[in-house]
């Protein structure tokens, strides 16, 4: 619990939860959001189910005064405002933890070992003349126990209540003043007293919309997308920015729709995409092969969720992987992202557009349910690492001598891209298809041609793409942990762990996973005599794909976790541990 | 004025000789010619069947996209490049099969884009089977002892779906083709123009003849007023759908005019240069 | 007869307390009792979203599929065993968005499945977004400058494809809903029913109040005839899609009828072992 | 050309080609049935191109007294109706090869090697009033230089065209007399006499038959599917045979359709199935994914074109197998079958019918353009071999105590497959979801149990189902050569090349492709000195699965060939002696 020579805490991770419709979310947000403007460092992940109202949620937030990445097992303080919440999340908690738990849940002996104290929300907030404020009454108490002032909290909630008048705005404040007096009184004030924070700005933000930010600084103009959990965000976000930006976002009536749309547009020369998850994917498949075909760059967001079929449509996993990469029939070229952070939801997706049009194909940004909807601390965004790469576009081209001769849209060329005028333009008058063409586009099956087509598009993306992969750790180390996407963060602590423990290990994590980075891969575990591969999916899909592309038998370990959430640092050291 | 002969591809097409895809080709190039447009002003969007090869054919820009889904394609790049002329041609079972839903959902958007189905009763490009136009009993490939099914109807589906632009052309009659295209692109909105083509190979009931006998031009009927949705209804029921002509028009605003903040110089025409003004605006909320 | 309350399953809806959905479960649990039907003759395929949940709920064989095709299982169950009473259920977003297409063609097909679309004109599940009913100028979280679209009239489309029985009830008019599930049950032949409901969580303008008020009930306009199809189109336009009751009922061969050979006993229930003679029969062909 | 010593050829290959629509087809079905008929083995291939009039096409034949599984790089007769004929098909001829060219078309001076005969067949037919029968006089020309008796012709083309009346019979009968009288006249009578067939009965037909013949045998009696080449005979044969055996054959708007009413049916009790090519089998994975995670069985019928997107309509590749494989996010059980000829369609597509019942789950059976639409020569089918086994389907079932629950459709077994009851059986009442589920079938996303239920999905079928692969060859072979699916002809061919060479050389090939018969391979490879892998596509797929499932690295050697063509056995043959 690291807490330094004053007591205070650098790190405590508070809970809430409770029934759907009985404002977790809002208490979480609230917390955050004000924790955020005092420069603390925060992770904050919900669990909930695929309805409306009712069924348990609640909302984990990581608080420290160092940058983190991941959610952790352990629990300082849960505030409980359901049954469930403490039935299911008490073994959480530290043997020093608190819990919150309203007066009119039964709190059994299993919980005797922590500090539980019985608070009467339900009643201090209908003393304010509404129940429906109970939530806050609980945050009131949490500010109290963690040595934090009340006065921080006003501005949140002036932002996000005013709207609704000063009344709710008021209602709110005394719910918080009534929950943190109550806690005075009950001597629980500063029981976990946080280190201050370090003030700096940081934008607190979830993946989905650090996705879309990025794609709008990238120069996205054109979204079409259908509604799906855990993606929905990304459009709703881009059809209010849209229009603020002079851009265009359409609600399509499928997602087959969305991405033909999406590819019309960006045939027609805007940065265009769409966003989906695993269901809409699937379904997405042959127009991602036209694509593919007709050299036309399209750039799809897939915010995984729990597979197969409709699965779990809240809960976490990482295994739309090998039929992002191998989906579609036929061979196509295709580019494969999977980024490690919410920050870099934000500057992948913009890098995917780069290379959508640079290499004239589809590229597929994989998050997760931990990425999309899970809520970070990221450092302020800088506009200009974010350079716009528009490939090979012709914006003047040459009359050609002859009337009605199609433009050479496909001509070989040393990187196998051809340049491609957009339409509108003089003189660029071309014709794509999906069927095999000639240089020209038009349909041809001559075997010879057939062939030097299927090279030409199969080899113009370069083996390895720059940044495809990254390692931390010393040369050389005993021990290795691969990983790709959200999975970043828990490695990366769980490295740290063994590395106290006085462990020399490595963390090799891939953030562009197609084409495959073999070659960065093997280099960095060519030593490694210990070698885990980390993956939220069933039957190791980049364990596949490390065997299938290095000829070497590494031995490698599997840590699979498909139980629908995300992997917690502590976790993945223990099993490795375990297996020492 | 550029000559319609200009509007089209030095591809010869592969259709069979008699095809009635021969004479939307043409009408086209001469619509095209009428309007004063240039081949680089026009892009068109097909789907995939014999008459899906048409985008190849035009000297204009050409999109021969997956079977289907010639009509999310073309509202894509017209809401991408709202200066260019965008048309989406298919097969009956291109557009009324497979991708019906996104006829459907096109009208009631309202892109300004204009849909031409060659419908010609049946599946020419896999052989010859029963498409959705087939009348119920037609015998074909697949179904050998005659369709069960009730034949869809475009037209009533159209008008009900609130469509602002609609005709019915013949490939017999390629001055009214020509007219009605000129019309649908001229229009503000997406325009449906049905051309009842003969497809000489698999479809031996409804041919070139049959539709002569049966067809009843609205053009040349003076009790008939395409502004009036109801008697357009009707009028399609009463003569099974055989209607040719201008069937409805609707001045209404289009996706375009509607969309909130959408410029009116084309997106492809924005600059992209990334803003750290605008990124700071935007991530000023989630401080 | 068995009660009502047999055709629930033991699990509790998880449904928002006022959800219209209750009413529609209800009104099924009756309607299968009113027709003497036990739990394991009925099949109930359901597509994905707050209303997909019904299958779930009901204590009949249940199949809750991929979101928008609950058309074509439904269809599949049916012709595999005709004895079987199948429903399909699904709500606005599910048959009248991604699932519009399957919708026209089980109408021109008409195997006998009765088919129930529970329209609160919103996507529900997705936590409120514009749906294909939602009305123009209709503001949500995926239209916030409000809906640009024109709605999708279920009514006329299906008038449009030659449906055979076709009404529109109301959560708020239980009786009249279960009177019109049963009738479409009984209809031999493609059925659909459309449920007009309010989500109560997210569509705060289609609301159980508003429905009320704009609500035009053809079962008591004793100047209406649901075996005219014109009429019914008139007046589905007219009351701007808003009638409830029967709206069109015509009897006609069903699918079932119609298909060449194909066996009164249910197709699960033929004799699957392998014969010597029936494979000479059709290889003589190859020789 | 193994001629024996009565100088007669126990091989002969002919082939004819024109325009489309100049009966090049049925040239070549009347001569393949008339040889049918009189005992030899046929291996018929057709070029053709996607359009419907006008174009190229060719059909070749391949006649022998022996069994055959593939075409030939050879030829030995060429008959000539249009000059694309000549010039992109006259270097296949052997050099003692025929050419019989129509007087009109240019005979050039590198085709003097061979010799070529100008026949006036247009002349022939019109004499006879009639030029669309010049096909016919070239067919009477071929009759006569292979030594066969016109009489032998006659059924066939009686049968052919009696249903167009007894004029049209004897138009095309004096044709044929009057080819042969001119090739008599002209000394060409018995240049390439073949020796006599075996007059034993034996099929002649293509793959899309014999699958929807074993769907038959099989007992199914649904199939939905949607039109698309090289697949819709499957639905075409179908659809006219269903009324006769009491099933039904639904044409339907969409593959997506197509599937989920096939997965409806099957779900109801009735096997079922349907047939696609890669368009559709891409349109198909989101409810692959639904019958994986609902268990319901569900065939389909990927006949394998040129990729990707519309790529090549009518031509050959086995490219769509990664995509049948890993196809649909997240992890599904899977069969993925790839039958090795015209036969194997047969029993396989019985098999599959029993596959996916038995663990209840997708079977996907790619065949491909050389195997749907060759014909080729099939022993007599033997229904005895076809067994129904329709695996765990509960007749009847025993009430439960308490009404309103649900029979539990996902119980737990030793074997992971649970005992389904069908709609319509009393107390057999039950929910099945695309949602993750419990026993019970209803939604639940509690962690263990979610694992536990993946973990039964995903373990219930054997890692080796049996008969998954099959070797011919000697023990430890110096050489083997690895592929499966249609290859199978072309390999065994090229084996016998090189065995004849006195090379010890071995052929294993794959029948089950998914899951993955590593043990098999492995066992097989393991001695093996120069691996082989033959496959039609670009990319490698066997290739990458090899390497993906065998931790050693077998320094493999690929053979691909993605021209749109079909391999024939020499160039493997070839390919490898370059390599030795
Ligand atoms: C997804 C998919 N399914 C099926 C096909 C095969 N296919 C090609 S064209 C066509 C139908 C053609 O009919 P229609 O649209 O009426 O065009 P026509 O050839 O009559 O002009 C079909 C089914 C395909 N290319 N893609
Ligand atoms: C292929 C696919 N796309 C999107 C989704 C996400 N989704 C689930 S329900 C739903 C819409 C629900 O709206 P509606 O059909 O009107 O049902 P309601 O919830 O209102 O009853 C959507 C878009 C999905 N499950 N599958
Ligand atoms: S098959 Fe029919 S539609 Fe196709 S080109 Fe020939 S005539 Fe035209
Ligand atoms: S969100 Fe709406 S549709 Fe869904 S359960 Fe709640 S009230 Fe009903
Ligand atoms: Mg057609
Ligand atoms: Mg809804």
């Amino acid at each position: 619990m690291n807490n330094d020579i004053n007591g205070e805490f650098g790190e405590v991770i508070w809970q809430v939860g409770g029934q759907q419709g009985e404002g977790i979310d809002s208490t979480g947000d609230i917390l955050a959001s004000t924790l955020n403007q005092l420069g603390y460092y925060l992770y904050g992940y919900r669990e909930f189910s695929s309805r409306i109202k009712g069924g348990h949620t609640h909302y984990r937030l990581r608080i420290s005064d160092n940058p983190i990445g991941a959610i952790s097992h352990k629990l300082h303080l849960l505030v409980a405002l359901d049954q469930e919440s403490l039935s299911t999340q008490n073994h959480f908690l530290v043997p020093s933890g608190i819990i919150i738990a309203d007066e009119n849940l039964n709190v059994n002996s299993t919980m005797v070992r922590h500090n539980v104290v019985k608070a009467p929300l339900t009643r201090l907030s209908e003393d304010l003349g509404n129940k429906i404020v109970k939530n806050m009454a609980a945050l009131g108490i949490s500010i109290a126990i963690m040595n934090l002032r009340l006065a921080d909290f006003e501005d949140v909630i002036n932002q996000r209540f005013s709207k609704k008048g000063s009344k709710v705005v008021a209602l709110n404040l005394a719910a918080i003043e009534s929950g943190f007096d109550w806690a005075c009184q009950h001597e629980l004030l500063g029981k976990l007293p946080l280190k201050s924070g370090d003030k700096k700005k940081r934008l607190f933000m979830i993946g989905n919309q650090a996705a879309a930010l990025g794609a709008i600084m990238a120069g996205c103009r054109f979204i079409s997308a259908y509604p799906i959990t855990p993606a929905t965000e990304i459009m709703e976000y881009l059809g209010r920015q849209m229009p603020e930006i002079g851009g265009a976002a359409i609600q399509a009536e499928d997602e087959i729709a969305a991405i033909n749309m999406v590819l019309g547009a960006s045939y027609a020369g805007v940065r265009a995409m769409t966003s989906t998850s695993g269901p809409g994917l699937s379904l997405m498949m042959e127009t991602i092969g036209l694509s593919g075909m007709t050299e036309t760059p399209v750039v799809i967001i897939d915010a995984q969720r729990g597979g197969p079929s409709t699965g779990l449509p809240t809960k976490h996993e990482q295994s739309d992987l090998l039929s992002a990469i191998f989906g579609t029939h036929g061979e196509v070229p295709k580019i494969v992202i999977t980024p490690t952070s919410v920050s870099q939801c934000f500057y992948q997706t913009a890098n995917a557009f780069n290379l959508a049009e640079k290499y004239q194909c589809p590229v597929i940004v994989l998050s997760d349910v931990a990425l999309s909807l899970g809520k970070q601390t990221v450092e302020p965004f800088d506009a200009s690492k974010i350079k716009v790469d528009r490939g090979q576009i012709l914006l003047e081209v040459d009359p050609t001598p002859e009337d009605g001769t199609f433009f050479q849209r496909y001509g070989y060329t040393a990187s196998g891209v051809s340049p491609r005028p957009l339409p509108g333009t003089k003189n660029g008058v071309h014709f794509v298809t999906g069927l095999e063409h000639d240089e020209t586009g038009l349909p041809a099956d001559d075997p010879a041609l057939r062939t030097a087509m299927m090279d030409k598009r199969l080899n113009k993306i370069p083996d390895l793409l720059p940044g495809s992969t990254f390692y931390h750790g010393p040369d050389n180390p005993d021990y290795l942990l691969v990983g790709y996407g959200s999975t970043y963060g828990p490695i990366a602590e769980a490295r740290e762990m063994m590395a106290n423990d006085g462990l020399l290990v490595g963390h090799l994590h891939i953030l562009i996973i197609w084409p495959f980075p073999i070659a960065e891969l093997d280099y960095n575990m060519e030593t490694a005599k210990n070698i885990f591969i980390i993956e939220n999916n069933a039957t190791g899909q980049l364990e596949g794909l490390l065997d299938m592309h290095s000829p070497y038998d590494r031995k490698t370990k599997p840590i699979r976790k498909y139980n629908g959430q995300p992997f917690v640092p502590f976790e993945i050291y223990q099993q490795i541990k375990e297996r020492l | 004025m550029i000559e319609p002969k200009i509007f089209r591809s030095g591809v010869r097409p592969n259709w069979c000789p008699g095809c009635g895809d021969f004479s939307v080709l043409n009408a086209l190039t001469h619509s095209f010619s009428e309007l004063d447009l240039a081949p680089h002003q026009i892009t068109t969007v097909s789907g995939i069947g014999c008459s899906g090869r048409i985008s190849g054919y035009l000297n204009t820009y050409g999109f021969h996209g997956v079977h289907g889904r010639a009509l999310p394609v073309a509202q894509g790049v017209k809401l991408a490049n709202r200066d260019l002329t965008v048309m989406a041609i298919g097969g009956d079972g291109d557009g009324l099969g497979i991708g019906l839903n996104h006829l459907i959902h096109a009208i009631r958007r309202n892109v300004d884009v204009t849909y031409i189905i060659i419908d010609n009763h049946i599946y020419g490009l896999t052989k010859g089977q029963t498409s959705p136009t087939s009348p119920t009993g037609f015998t074909s490939k697949s179904t050998p002892k005659g369709s069960l099914d009730t034949a869809v109807s475009p037209i009533q589906l159209a008008l009900s779906a609130g469509i602002g632009f609609l005709g019915q052309a013949f490939v017999g009659n390629p001055k009214q083709m020509i007219k009605l295209i000129e019309s649908g692109i001229k229009y503000n909105g997406f325009s449906l123009i049905i051309a009842l083509s003969n497809c000489i190979t698999y479809n031996k009931v409804n041919t070139l003849k049959w539709f002569r006998e049966n067809i009843h031009d609205l053009d040349n009927d003076e009790t008939y007023s395409p502004s009036d949705r109801k008697q357009a209804l009707l009028s399609a029921v009463e003569h099974n759908d055989l209607v040719t002509g201008l069937i409805y028009h609707e001045e209404k605003a289009s996706c375009q005019d509607l969309l909130p903040g959408y410029p009116n110089r084309p997106l492809v025409a924005q600059n992209l240069t990334p803003q750290q003004e605008i990124l700071d605006n935007l991530t000023a909320a989630f401080y």
